[in-house]
This record gives structure tokens, C-alpha cells and sequence, in this order.
């Protein structure tokens, strides 16, 4: 599978398709990759192609500093390639200004990371080219057990359970930094007029940011997991996301990252939609 | 403070057009509703960010009531139906980390249900006055974090 | 510190006269032309200006604003006799003793002319130390200008030479100064560089192409003194916030001479 | 030379005896599969043999986050209280490494220039560090790099060698170490003298003789560009670090009252150095991750004489995209050998 990837790549370069491939490249240690972007055919064979390809490199394709560099072509697995729809629906990109190379993907990590066990797009979906084998979907049946779990404490103990995980957190943004789809250009704890997030990472301060940053992903995460992966405090941030996507799909029959020209369930509404909640 | 002392903030966000005009029509029906309630109004429900809730109760808050037109009647045509999306995600959120369900309300109140109002409001003060002060969020201060 | 006085300057420029709630503080407190303090609003925050008023001037002190973010709204909100915090007076300064006897050319654009006013005020209040005083001023429009009762003072003083400049198309049809941008005003009026010092400060923008035309008139960069407004919070040289190359604004800073600045990294 | 050791099954004995003699004990344990430095009260949780905590000892002497100030509204006035604490309790941390440990000193030298930094020095004098020489470095350690050692005492009160047989000799570095010593006799054993040490080795990088100039004559170089084009901007590599100590200062308050917290920030960030108006003199991530690396291994060298990096690797192994500052300084280093 490299060495086809390398020779896409090189092609797309080669022909003037691209004008740079943001793929993985070999990493600090032999457990690690590291995102690169290659803009010269001859580099293609830095990339590289193994289970440690965690990135989500489209999170790059939103940067400032891309707009300037031309088109690029971005190196995707399954998961990752939902994030490019999501894009495309809120207007972020053109899905003619990037190509997607999709890489069928048996799952990364060692062991497994807990999204590849669940994992229905081993074959990726809305790439312009595909490479490896068509591998078989996995079962979501059993995706939300973890959240289940939690949801059958009672409040107080998921209250505690929350609050403890959430003091732990010391407010890098690596979270937020790593998603694909945390793009605004400010963020909300940056708008300080009122400072609607305190700012210092103490408990109340880590609960205000945990919380938004679940609800601003509501109907939009595509649970490609990067926030938990970076969390220094490993926080269990998709457990949150989950449960939301859980909830827009159960209420709002909408799955994130799936269809392009479906609307964003939270910019858009039924008349028919619930009242059981409202008084 | 003693506990008989206590006295439950309740903060209500309404809408302009129908729960504040209601709250008013309460009160020049002259019917009595519990005082434990801070109003504040706002354009829409669609105006009311879930950080507004979050807000609340880090300023304090024991309860939260968010309010506004009935379905179909938002002044701005769509508003609260956005918002009825949001609120159905947010409070399921809001559950899932542990936060007591009675401790937020949301609710439909036209211009005319006065009387609605002032049950709403009382429900909703009886049952944070039972639930007792939101210690658990405010006692998540600003401590000091280590490392 | 209590808020005495309210002054509006400009349209979202404000100067504020604060007087020492501890009068002992306030008789011990003394600064020098060019250094600055942290003034906070309690429970907003702090934010760093340069002390706005000369230090020739006891028991009080005044500061000037342009309301941009959370701390200077809520200053903004501040009525008179209301409660500030006041932490100074920090960094270095104008070296007003080696400037004695020498040809002073102030130079302010904008917010920036309040560092520079305090500056003004002390050589004036000094007015014998120094020979002559030239204070060009400038602003995007007419009404952007800050301090105009002063402008006038110092224009009717005979001792003074004032220039005041706006941008083009900022000038109003009762606008007796200049219009042009300020480094363009500079090379008109072609002060000499002979025994003189230049005194300058407004945005990072100005500062870079006014120094351009200084040079232009054969000033050396060891003549030309601006302050450094970085983003600070400590002001005690801890936070990093204000660190350009290797020196803290808040300490080594803010009064540089352009040679220093020149020396290093663009950073700010 | 060491006088006494102590059993690697008597860590228990020591802990209870620092205790008893009213010392607060923090040490490694692990925390949702990683390990951080807390307050320990079963000894059993320590973990001595954890190489790499996730964040380093600093947050022990410079909390993330701390309150400074507290006031109260009355009106127009304000009564303010200051948050510095009189007295921190009486601490040791045990079982942080060498790197750590260095990175204390080399702190000092910022919280007490021009202005003593009370809020750190007051938990310095309170505290006694007891680092471990390092049997087993990684691929990630590179003290060696930055004039540190896997057995070094920079910073350290007291310093334990891991022995061939699991035991750790004890080694006082200063008056404090020795006091914890005498405090904990009676779960110590004398050294006999014929103990084998444990010291791993750590490869030499880079040369940091030749990044210093490097790095003061190539600010625009086309480097800066090409390494960090990848970076997330986030803030992970500032907050594990030992050496970052950059801060922000933030009000918080309500109708009745109101703290001033100081509390981690991070260079990388990119709001870090954005004005009111707007403007950033750091908009892109090239010019605040040369900030970091600048920071540290040429601007704090100019203004304190050492160079802010202890090599410990943390930045590098918690880097979401795996940013290596060590390749990244020894690139320098390379530039630095092939422009000359």
C-alpha cells in the first residue's frame, strides 16, 4: 500500500493536480508517525503508511497558513475522510480544492484504538481515490456500550466522575487543536468580553470549556477520536461525544459524516421534533 | 449561611415576545408566584446560548428556567425551533455529567399564559428548594490546581 | 487608587485622573517620564499604560486609554470615585538628564501621543533644561486627536513648536493643521539632527516608516527613543508575555532607542 | 558517598517516617493510565521505576493554577487580601529525575531577578526534592545534550542510586537532604560500600556550544518555516515542561467578590501575544514555535547564563504530532555545521 500511495502522490504532484500532499511521514520512534507536507515528487517517499497513523490530517485543511499554499491533497483513513464532508457542509472548503486519498484501514494503534473496533468505514467513503483492499465493516452495534455504562450510574456518581476527570484537565486546547472541526478562527474562550470561559484551568474553569466544547461538536463530531488521543490528562473527552452523537442520531436521525448533502442537524429543524422535554 | 436561612436563585431566560410578555400579564393579574426568580429577557430562545446556563450556576444559580414562545409562534418564525434542537441535546448533556434534571427547566410560555408562568415558576422553585443549593457546582470554585 | 476625574478625549479615548487612597502612598510615590503601571479593575483584570501625566506633578496620576478589550471597557465603566488598583511605576525610562540642553522633537501618533504627553509635560515644566521643544502630533482624523485643550496650550506657548497633521481624508473643512501621514510630515518639516533627540510613539506601523524618514534626515538610531507598548501582565519581567528577543519589555523596556530596537527580532 | 540505602521494600518505612516527622510526601503515581506527581498517602501507590511522569514537579512550586489576590466589593471600595501563602507545608517529592530536579535551580534564577517571586521561593524553601538517578533513559531523554546527567544532583536535596539488587543508595546533596536522612534513619540501612550503581547512559545530540549562535543569527531562517508547519499550536509541550513558566494573569469574580489567578500559558497559544487592537507580533505558528525553542535555548541564556531546556523529553513524547524538540535543536545544530 506505500508504495501505491507514494506513486498517487508523486502522479498528483507530477501532473500539477496538487500543489502539496499532506500525508503521514516516519515518525521519532518506530511507535509514532508524524504529519508532512510534501511538495516535491521526489519527497514522496517519505510517506508512510502503517498502524500509527493516528493524525487527523484534515484538521490541517482549515489552517490560515494553507490558503496560500495552494491545492492539497490529504492522506485519509476512513474515519478521517468523514471530516472532509462535515467541511464541505459547513462551508469551510470546496470539495474541489482538495483531493482525498483514502486508505482502507484495518485500524490503528496497539492495541486497537476503541473507534477502530466499531469502525463501518475500514473502505473509506467520499475519497477521489482509494487505496488497498475493500475491507469488510465492522458492527456499530455495541459503539455506545462505554456510554451506556456511565449512564447507568446514578447522577451524583456521574457528576463525581466528570468532575474528577475534568480536573485533571490543564487547559492546553490540545483537544481542540487536534479536531478537525474546531476551526473558528476565535475560539470562545478567547472572547472575552464577558470572558464566557474562565480562562485558568481549575475545576469550574475546566467544567465551562469540557462542557462547550462537547455541545459545539454536537451533530458535527465524526468521532475520529483525536481529541481524547492528545489529551495529556487523557481525559475521556469522546465519551461526551458520543453521547451526543447518540442523542442527534436518536432524536434527529442524523449521523455525522456520512451524507454531503444532508442538513447539519443543528442548523436546521422539524417542526415535528420532540416537546416531550418542555414544560 | 444556615440552611433555614437559604433561599434558592433561580434564573429565568426568557424570550421578548411570549414568556416575558406572560410573566408581565402574571403580574398585572396580580398572581403570586414564588420571588426566588431572577428574570432575564432576551430577543429569542434561539438568542440563548447553553454557556448562559453554565454561566448561571457558576455566578450562583440553584436553578435554571429557559422559556419562550410555544412551537410555531416565534416572532422570528424559526427561533425556537433551533433552540427546542439545542435544548434537547444540551439537557441530555447536561444529564449525562451528572446534572440533576429538575435543576433545569425549559418550557413554553405564550402571552397569555400568565397563569402557566407563575405555575412554572413555583414548580420549579419548590423543586430546586428540595433539591436543595447546587453545592456540587459551586463548591467546584476556583481552588487552587496543583500540577 | 480613587478615580477623580473623568476626561473624554476622543471618541473611545479616555484619560482617567486617579488620587492615592493612602495619602502617605501618595506623597512617597514618584516615577520617572516613560515608565508605566498595571491598573486594574477588580474583577476584570489588569492592563498596563504608561503613566500619562509628568512626574513634575505630585499626588496624582493620570492615564490615557483607547477602549479595545475587556479591561479597558470596564474602565471605561468606571464612575468618578470608584476603586482602581494600581501596581508601578515599572520599566525604565526616558533619560531626560542626558537630554539636558538639547533640541527635544516629540513625535506622537494616535493613543501613542500618552506616553509621549508625559514626556511633553516634564521638559515643560523643565522648560530650562532643554533648548527647543517640538511636538508633532498625529491622528487619522480630526477627531482622533487626543488631548485638544492641551494641543492648544502648547500651541499658543511661544516656546513650543506644534505641528499637528491627520491622515488624508481625515481632515475636517475647520482643520487648521497639516494633513499628510506623520513620517511624511517628518521629512517636510526636516528638523535637524544637530543636538537633537527624538521623543516617538503610536502604532508599530508608524513608529517603523517615521523612523525610515528620520533616517532619511540624518538621524541616528541612537537619537530616536520610543517606548514599546508589547502585550504585558506581570511587569515584573516573569510572565514571558512581553519577551522580544532576549529582553523583557515589561523591565529592560519599555523606552528603547531605535539602535536597540533595530537589534532585535521584528516581534512586535 | 552514600551512608545509607534504603531496601526496595522499605519505601513504605521512609514514607511513614517522613510523615511522622509532619512532612506532606508527593511522589509519582498513576493517574488514568499516566503518571503525575501528587500527594501520596498509601506508599504503595509510588512509583519509583516511572521514568517519564506526564507533567514535571513544577506545579509544586508553581501551581497552574493560584490565587494572588482576593478582594471584596463594599460599594465604591474594595478590600483587597493578598493569597501569598505564609506559610506552604513543610514537602518532599520523591522520585522526580535528575531533569527535574535541574530545572529548579534554573528557575530560581527568573523568580528572583529584579523581583523576588515570593509565591515560588516560599515553596522552595518548604520543599526537599529527592530525584532518582535513571537506570533506564529513552529515546526521548537528552540531558546529556543540555549539560544535565541521568545521575545528576543539580537542584536535588538528595539523591537515590537505583543498585543491582533494587536498592537505592542515598546520597545527600545539601543540608535538607541530610535533614531527611536523620529523619528517616529508622527505615534506612547502612551502605556497605560494595553496591553496584545503576546509571543508564544517555547519547550526547547535539552540541549546544554551536546552537546558541546559530540560533542568534538565523531568526528569519527558512527553518523555522519548514519544522513548524505541522505544529497544532496548542499548548501540551508548554505545560508538561519543567522549564516553561510563562503565565497569565485573569480576574474572576462575582457581584460580591473577586481573585486575581495567575495561572499557565503557553507561547504556542496563539491569543498569547494578542493585543487589544488585534494586532500579533506571533500570528503564525512558525514565529511562536521559534519563540519556544528561542525562549529557551538562547534568550534565557542571555539574560540568566543557562539554557532553559533540561532534556527530560516530555514536550517531545506528549507532542500530538510527535514535534521533537531534541531533532529539532540538534537540526539547528547541523545548520550550525554545515554554514561554518
Amino acid at each position: 500500500m506505500i508504495e501505491e500511495l507514494r506513486q498517487k502522490a508523486r502522479e498528483l504532484l507530477e501532473k500539477g493536480e496538487v500543489d502539496l500532499v499532506i500525508g503521514y511521514g516516519e515518525g521519532s520512534d518506530p511507535t509514532r508517525t508524524m504529519p508532512v507536507f510534501i511538495r516535491r515528487p521526489e519527497d514522496c517517499d517519505r510517506l508512510v503508511w502503517n498502524k500509527y497513523c493516528y493524525n487527523n490530517l484534515t484538521s490541517y485543511l482549515t489552517w490560515p497558513e494553507l490558503k496560500t499554499a495552494g491545492k492539497p491533497a490529504v492522506v485519509c483513513k476512513g474515519c478521517d475522510a468523514k471530516a472532509v464532508v462535515v467541511l464541505c457542509k459547513e462551508s469551510q472548503i470546496n470539495r474541489e480544492d482538495v483531493v482525498v486519498i483514502g486508505m482502507s484501514c484495518e485500524g490503528v494503534g496497539e492495541p486497537l484504538l476503541g473507534k477502530c473496533e466499531f469502525c463501518d468505514v475500514r473502505t473509506p467513503k467520499n475519497c477521489d481515490i482509494v487505496i488497498g483492499p475493500e475491507i469488510e465493516p465492522l458492527s456499530k452495534e455495541k459503539q455506545y456500550e462505554d456510554v451506556e455504562q456511565l449512564e447507568g450510574k446514578d447522577a451524583a456518581d456521574r457528576w463525581e466522575f466528570w468532575r474528577d476527570q475534568f480536573s485533571r484537565c490543564i487547559k492546553c486546547y490540545a483537544c481542540r487543536q487536534a479536531c478537525p472541526l474546531c476551526y473558528c478562527t476565535q475560539c470562545i474562550v478567547e472572547r472575552n468580553q464577558p470572558q464566557w470561559v474562565p480562562t485558568s484551568s481549575h475545576p469550574k474553569g475546566n467544567f465551562a470549556w469540557n462542557i462547550m466544547r462537547a455541545m459545539h461538536l454536537a451533530g458535527r463530531c465524526i468521532g475520529c477520536g483525536e481529541c481524547e488521543r492528545v489529551c495529556p490528562s487523557n481525559i475521556p473527552l469522546m465519551l461526551a461525544n458520543k453521547k451526543l452523537a447518540q442523542v442527534v442520531k436518536e432524536q434527529f436521525g442524523y449521523e455525522s459524516g456520512y451524507d454531503i448533502d444532508e442538513p447539519l442537524p443543528m442548523a436546521s429543524f422539524m417542526p415535528e421534533d420532540s416537546d416531550e422535554l418542555f414544560k | 449561611m444556615a440552611d433555614n436561612d437559604w433561599k434558592p436563585k433561580i434564573i429565568a431566560f426568557v424570550c421578548n415576545w411570549c414568556t416575558y410578555a406572560g410573566a408581565d400579564l402574571a403580574g398585572t393579574s396580580r398572581l403570586k408566584y414564588d420571588v426566588n426568580v431572577r428574570v432575564i429577557k432576551l430577543p429569542c430562545t434561539g438568542r440563548i446560548d447553553p454557556l448562559f446556563i453554565i454561566k448561571a450556576f457558576e455566578q450562583g444559580a440553584d436553578g435554571v428556567l429557559v422559556s419562550g414562545c410555544h412551537p410555531g409562534d416565534c416572532h422570528y418564525t424559526s427561533g425556537n425551533y433551533h433552540a427546542r434542537r439545542r435544548w434537547i441535546v444540551f439537557s441530555q448533556l447536561l444529564r449525562f455529567f451528572g446534572i440533576p434534571e429538575d435543576r433545569v427547566q425549559f418550557s413554553w410560555v405564550s402571552a397569555a399564559e400568565g397563569a402557566k408562568w407563575a405555575d412554572l415558576v413555583n414548580e420549579v422553585v419548590g423543586k430546586v428548594r428540595e433539591l436543595g443549593p447546587f453545592t456540587a457546582y459551586h463548591e467546584i470554585e476556583s481552588a487552587e490546581a496543583i500540577s | 487608587m480613587r478615580l477623580e476625574e473623568v476626561i473624554d478625549e476622543a471618541p473611545g479615548i479616555r484619560t482617567l485622573k486617579l488620587a492615592f487612597q493612602d495619602e502617605a502612598a501618595g506623597e512617597n510615590f514618584s516615577f520617572k517620564a516613560g515608565q508605566f503601571g498595571l491598573y486594574s479593575v477588580f474583577g476584570e483584570g489588569e492592563c498596563t499604560f504608561c503613566i500619562a501625566s509628568p512626574p513634575t506633578r505630585k499626588g496624582y496620576i493620570e492615564c490615557s486609554f483607547q477602549e479595545v478589550g475587556r479591561v479597558t471597557n470596564a474602565l471605561r465603566q468606571l464612575e468618578v470615585g470608584d476603586t482602581l488598583g494600581f501596581r508601578g511605576p515599572y520599566g525604565n525610562w526616558f533619560p531626560l538628564d542626558e537630554m539636558k540642553g538639547k533640541n527635544i522633537i516629540f513625535v506622537g501618533m494616535g493613543i501613542g501621543l500618552a506616553p509621549v504627553r508625559c514626556v511633553i509635560w516634564n521638559c515643560l515644566d523643565l522648560r530650562a533644561d532643554f533648548s527647543d521643544i517640538t511636538i508633532i502630533v498625529g491622528s487619522r482624523n480630526v477627531d482622533l486627536l487626543p488631548y485638544k485643550p492641551e494641543l492648544k496650550q502648547w500651541e499658543e506657548m511661544s516656546d513650543v513648536n506644534l505641528v499637528k497633521t491627520v491622515d488624508p481624508g481625515g481632515e475636517t473643512p475647520d482643520w487648521d493643521g497639516k494633513v499628510g501621514f506623520v513620517p511624511t510630515v517628518v521629512e517636510q518639516l526636516a528638523p535637524s539632527p544637530d543636538n537633537a533627540v527624538v521623543i516617538i510613539c503610536g502604532p508599530p506601523i508608524g513608529i517603523k516608516f517615521t523612523l525610515v524618514s528620520l533616517e532619511k534626515l540624518g538621524f541616528s538610531p541612537d537619537q530616536v527613543y520610543t517606548t514599546l507598548e508589547n502585550k504585558m501582565k506581570c511587569g515584573l519581567g516573569k510572565c514571558g508575555r512581553c519577551n522580544v528577543g532576549n529582553v523583557y519589555v515589561c523591565k529592560d523596556g519599555p523606552v528603547f532607542t531605535a539602535a536597540q530596537i533595530r537589534a532585535l527580532p521584528q516581534e512586535f | 558517598m552514600a551512608e545509607f540505602k534504603l531496601n526496595r521494600d522499605k519505601l513504605g518505612e521512609l514514607v511513614k517516617a517522613l510523615k511522622g516527622e509532619g512532612y506532606r510526601v508527593v511522589a509519582p503515581v498513576e493517574q488514568e493510565r499516566t503518571f503525575v506527581f501528587e500527594e501520596v498517602d498509601d506508599p504503595g501507590e509510588i512509583r519509583l521505576d516511572v521514568l517519564r511522569t506526564k507533567r514535571s514537579i513544577k506545579g509544586w512550586f508553581f501551581p497552574r493554577v493560584e490565587p494572588t489576590l482576593s478582594y471584596e466589593f463594599d460599594g465604591q471600595s474594595v478590600t483587597c487580601k493578598s493569597d501569598l501563602p505564609e506559610s506552604p507545608p513543610k514537602t518532599v517529592i520523591i522520585g522526580c529525575r535528575p531533569c527535574d530536579a535541574a530545572s529548579l535551580p534554573m528557575l530560581d534564577k527568573l523568580f528572583d531577578w529584579d523581583y523576588r517571586d515570593e509565591y515560588w521561593f516560599k515553596r522552595r524553601e518548604a520543599t526537599t526534592v529527592i530525584s532518582v538517578a535513571c537506570d533506564a533513559p529513552d529515546s526521548y531523554c537528552f540531558c546529556t545534550s543540555v549539560g544535565g546527567a541521568p545521575d545528576g544532583t543539580a537542584g536535588a536535596d538528595l539523591v537515590m542510586k537505583k543498585t543491582s539488587s533494587g536498592d537505592y543508595l542515598l546520597e545527600p546533596a545539601t543540608e535538607k537532604g541530610t535533614a531527611i536522612v536523620e529523619a528517616a534513619k529508622s527505615a534506612l540501612d547502612p551502605a556497605t560500600g560494595n553496591e553496584e550503581i545503576l546509571v543508564g547512559e544517555v547519547p550526547q545530540r547535539f552540541d549546544l556550544g554551536a546552537v546558541k549562535p546559530w540560533l542568534d543569527d538565523n531568526f528569519d531562517h527558512e527553518y523555522w518555516k519548514e519544522i513548524s508547519y505541522k505544529c497544532l499550536s496548542c499548548g501540551v509541550c508548554a505545560f508538561v515542561c519543567p522549564t516553561c513558566h510563562c503565565f497569565d494573569i485573569q480576574d474572576e469574580s462575582t457581584l460580591e467578590r473577586g481573585v486575581r489567578l495567575k495561572s499557565w500559558d503557553s507561547c504556542c497559544l496563539p491569543i498569547f501575544t494578542r493585543h487589544g487592537s488585534g494586532h500579533n507580533p506571533r500570528s503564525t505558528r512558525d514565529t511562536r514555535y521559534r519563540q519556544r525553542v528561542m525562549h529557551k535555548f538562547t534568550y534565557y541564556v542571555d539574560k540568566f547564563g543557562v539554557t532553559a531546556c533540561v532534556g527530560c523529553g516530555r514536550c517531545s513524547a506528549a507532542c500530538p504530532i510527535d514535534m521533537n524538540i531534541c531533532t529539532v535543536v540538534a537540526g539547528a545544530a547541523k545548520l550550525a555545521e554545515t554554514s561554518t
